[in-house]
């Protein structure tokens, strides 16, 4: 498949609920050792508002629209860190962009570099701060060098961008978020947000291969 | 940990009904989402506080005369999303503009602050005041970093007075945001809490020790040493307090111990004998002392000091009578 | 379990100390024991209560305007002595005699009765109300036999409002002695406390067991179960109270949740949003509900539910307004 | 020794209270099982406020009155119910006896008597409650039975039938104390203020028989 409308969007997004959803204990183990641990919980309440919103829509509208719809429905009702974050990660990019019916591989790395640029402008985390950046920025980063070989390879790239991106948060001091006040003993943790992001894209992937 | 709850995602939701069954009287929910108000607010610049919930009485239960109108509530330790802060302050907007009060947290910053951007879309102006209390989670040069713990009471309890005196939004957000520039506070914790719904407790110490610095969600500390008598305790939260902040001879301070849920009062008191003794050997007076449960983290056990340092100002708005079912004024 | 002490055996001096750190304009120790009393007690019956520590608020922190005068404290989870109840009688006897209110334990009446024979001996007048509202743990025909506990709260509230109220000591005797008959409660325990000094909770329970009935020490009670929901626990506890007591339509309660030591206010509320939703359809009147860790029982995790049906005279003591540290009457 | 002087019977009451001490851990693990944890507390309390009290005597008194001293001291110090009804074991009797400067056999067994009478007025508890009373009622009958044996022989019989009563109290639904209530859970525990007594009346026996 070379490009996504809005059904293949709209099933993509239970695929990640989904995914989020089984990985529970896990994001909330990780908040434990440096946050306070609720990651799981909050991403959860999120995905489960995700479900129920594009479970009964009327009529399925274009991707963009699809994403803010999930979106919006993170962020006004997750609350936590991550409601605002995970909710600009898919809503922010798809709100800036020109509607269109079908997203491309170029279109869909545009987005996440939106969203990308937008959730740095709001949280003012920078690369290295022990966020969710971390896994993001590479991603974001590997989808716009492969966003000509398609999207399945694409997401690929991403998906493993994301899971360098989410190792490296264990060398990393957090300066952003619960963990900040650590210090040094944030040291040899992941980040739980930088786990999500990796399970989002490494899901995107995973979906679009059993489409092939 | 046993909890005594229903489903652990109505927790939140069947505590609010619990607190408006006992209080209707004087309070109610916002509709449709996890906001407390006082019936009728007055006409006045709306104060509005919020946060994570799993901290009662703390936010909910601040709501009441002279303090805030209303709050607007999280899940267990999570800010509350956009949509329940915009919700709540405008259940007690009055025209004046909305004075927010909530800890200074990523979470409730990204979430409060979207609201006011709303909010200020709308035509609704709005000031905030994040409380940045624990000197134990960030260095005095990244004061803005720190953690918001204990010091919410008094910032809230001059937010209340502030507005309740009839201000303008600016100047009650003059006088709030001084209240929480004049407010330290440091805790110990002594062991861990469990989330409702979870299994396994957020952290856990070892039998024999204890963490100074650490956060009122179970974020780690600074220090972690052998269990201690009280005294010590006591005596290291006051230095690293007086430290940073400078209070000392001739100032004036109101005090607060708080237990972070399961400590026990008669622990808490004990800790106040020797913070009263250590503040007469430094010669610092004290207007007021208080000791209570104010911000829990479930049944976490520890406590936290705090310092409220007093001016002329400060003291006039703190000295105003004020009622929640659990804090007032009885001056 | 760690606590935040000094030496094991000062735990209760020192809590008092620290208390009177904080409220030292309003309250005072009893010379050479183990006493708090109000700075200037009134010119009527005197209103004593006490019993063992280990429960604060109760029973230290119960002293204050129209409530009781005096305090007699005894160690963790023992009572006082009889020289410490003769002391702190006399610190604020005034001619009128002393009413004395404590729970129905072997060691409190065992302590209050030598206490009050020496009073006799000396002079004093002195009548004695014993609580015995844990229905739990004794049959009804064998009332006498039941402990006190969270239902301490409105017989202290009704007799510092009738001694206030000026009566006669015969008379604030018999309306007291009419509230502790008119008070029924019961508890449920999840899990042990540990007294301050000691290594080992004196008792424990699985990790999926609570248990009906227990007592404030931690006495065993009537049925361990596993756990249940919040909403299950409560109409257990209701039915056995409605049982026992015969409230039922038309009648009038002022009810108490009572949160053990560290259980969370959520969960107390939690408790009451169900007894609010139990009262009504049983078209029980509800005259006001108070939600708190009055009784505790150090870091216990349990809570007990105490109804207390009015009469038009209890009532209008019940109104009285009141005052101390932790329990104030807004009305 | 045939009979007691002021100074034995001050003697004998420090090596209780050292016995009492030393098995504090013991007592209050059997007050945990069916009261509230702090029997050995208390008795640890009252004990060392014997202790002072004898250990500051500026002339030695006569023995009853050593009794009355060393039981006020506990009545006046502990609380709870084992500071009346342990006061009460070495005041009650004492004050009621004749003051006389040695006690013999038959004076010991008169004292005890005496206390036990007093004790079950003030408590109310039968033989068979579940308390102290369990354990100090044959105490006192072995004692008047061998009082004619010599006070070491009768101690021994006495201490033998304390065991022997603390052992019953595992038979018996608790009638008094914090156990009361808790009806037949009670059965297979022992009391804990049988235990004292016991403890008690073994120690007097051990002391007498170091004289020897
Ligand atoms: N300013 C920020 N920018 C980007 N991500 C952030 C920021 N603050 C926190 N996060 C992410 O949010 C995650 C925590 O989410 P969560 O536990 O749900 O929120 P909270 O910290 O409110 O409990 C962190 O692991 C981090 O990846
Ligand atoms: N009415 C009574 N008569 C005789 N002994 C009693 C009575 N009530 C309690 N006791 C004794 O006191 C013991 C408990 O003492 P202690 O634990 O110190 O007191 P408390 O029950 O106040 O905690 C019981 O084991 C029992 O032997
Ligand atoms: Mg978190
Ligand atoms: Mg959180
Ligand atoms: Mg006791
Ligand atoms: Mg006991």
């Amino acid at each position: 498949m070379e490009t996504l409308n809005g059904k293949d969007i709209r099933e993509l997004l239970i695929y990640i609920a989904g995914k989020i959803i089984e990985n529970k204990d896990y994001l909330t183990e990780l908040d434990s050792a440096i946050g306070d641990g609720d990651h799981g919980i909050g991403m959860v309440v999120g995905m489960e508002n995700v479900l129920e919103a594009l479970n009964n829509l009327d009529k399925i509208p274009d991707p963009c629209t699809i994403f803010v719809l999930a979106g919006r429905s993170m962020l006004m009702s997750m609350g936590g860190a991550s409601g605002v974050i995970f909710g600009s990660l898919f809503m922010a990019g798809a709100k800036a962009m020109v509607p269109r019916q079908e997203l491309d591989a170029a279109d869909l790395a545009e987005l996440f570099q939106r969203s990308l640029e937008a959730m740095q402008t709001r949280g003012g985390a920078q690369l290295g701060d022990k966020t969710m950046v971390d896994a993001l920025a590479p991603a974001v980063d590997a989808m716009r060098k492969n966003s000509e070989s398609g999207i399945h390879k694409m997401l690929e790239a991403a998906a493993e961008a994301a899971y360098e991106g989410l190792e490296m948060t264990k060398s990393y001091h957090a300066k952003q978020g619960r963990a900040k006040s650590l210090g040094e003993r944030s040291l040899g943790h992941r980040d739980a947000g930088a786990a999500s992001t990796w399970i989002i894209f490494r899901s995107m992937a995973e979906w679009v291969k059993h489409q092939c | 940990m046993k909890k005594i709850i229903n489903d652990p995602k109505e927790v939140v939701n069947e505590t609010l009904d619990g607190f408006i069954a006992a209080y209707a009287d004087r309070f109610e929910r916002v509709e449709a989402i996890k906001g407390i108000k006082i019936k009728e607010p007055k006409d006045k610049v709306a104060f509005v506080i919020g946060g994570g919930s799993g901290h009662e009485p703390m936010f909910a239960m601040f709501v009441g005369d002279n303090l805030a109108d209303a709050a607007a509530c999280g899940n267990i330790f999570a800010s509350p999303d956009p949509n329940t802060i915009i919700k709540t302050a405008l259940s007690v907007e009055r025209g004046k503009g909305v004075l927010f009060v909530y800890g200074n947290y990523s979470g409730d910053n990204l979430n409060f602050e979207l609201a006011v951007e709303m909010l200020e879309d709308m035509g609704i102006p709005s000031r905030t005041v994040r409380v940045w209390d624990d000197v134990a989670s960030a260095p005095e040069d990244r004061k803005t970093d720190r953690r918001g713990i204990a010091g919410d009471v008094f910032v809230i309890k001059i937010g209340g007075a502030a507005t309740g005196a009839g201000l303008s939004l600016e100047e009650a957000y003059r006088i709030t945001a001084k209240a929480r520039d004049h407010t330290y506070s440091i805790g110990v914790a002594l062991a861990g809490a469990t989330i409702p719904g979870e299994k396994k407790p957020s952290f856990t110490l070892p039998e024999d020790e204890i963490e100074f610095g650490m956060g009122v969600h179970g974020e780690p500390g600074i220090k972690r040493v052998r269990l201690q008598s009280a005294d010590k305790i006591v005596d290291t939260l006051v230095e690293k307090i007086l430290q940073d902040s400078g209070i000392g001879v001739q100032d004036k301070v109101c005090t607060l111990v708080n237990g972070l849920g399961s400590t026990t009062l008669a622990e808490l008191y004990i800790m106040n004998r020797r913070l009263d003794l250590l503040l007469q050997q430094k010669g610092i007076a004290v207007h007021d002392m208080e000791v209570n449960s104010y911000i829990t983290c479930q049944e976490m056990a520890g406590a936290s000091i705090t310092l409220f340092k007093l001016d002329d100002e400060l003291q006039k708005y703190f000295d105003m009578p004020c009622w929640s079912p659990y804090y007032s004024n009885h001056r």
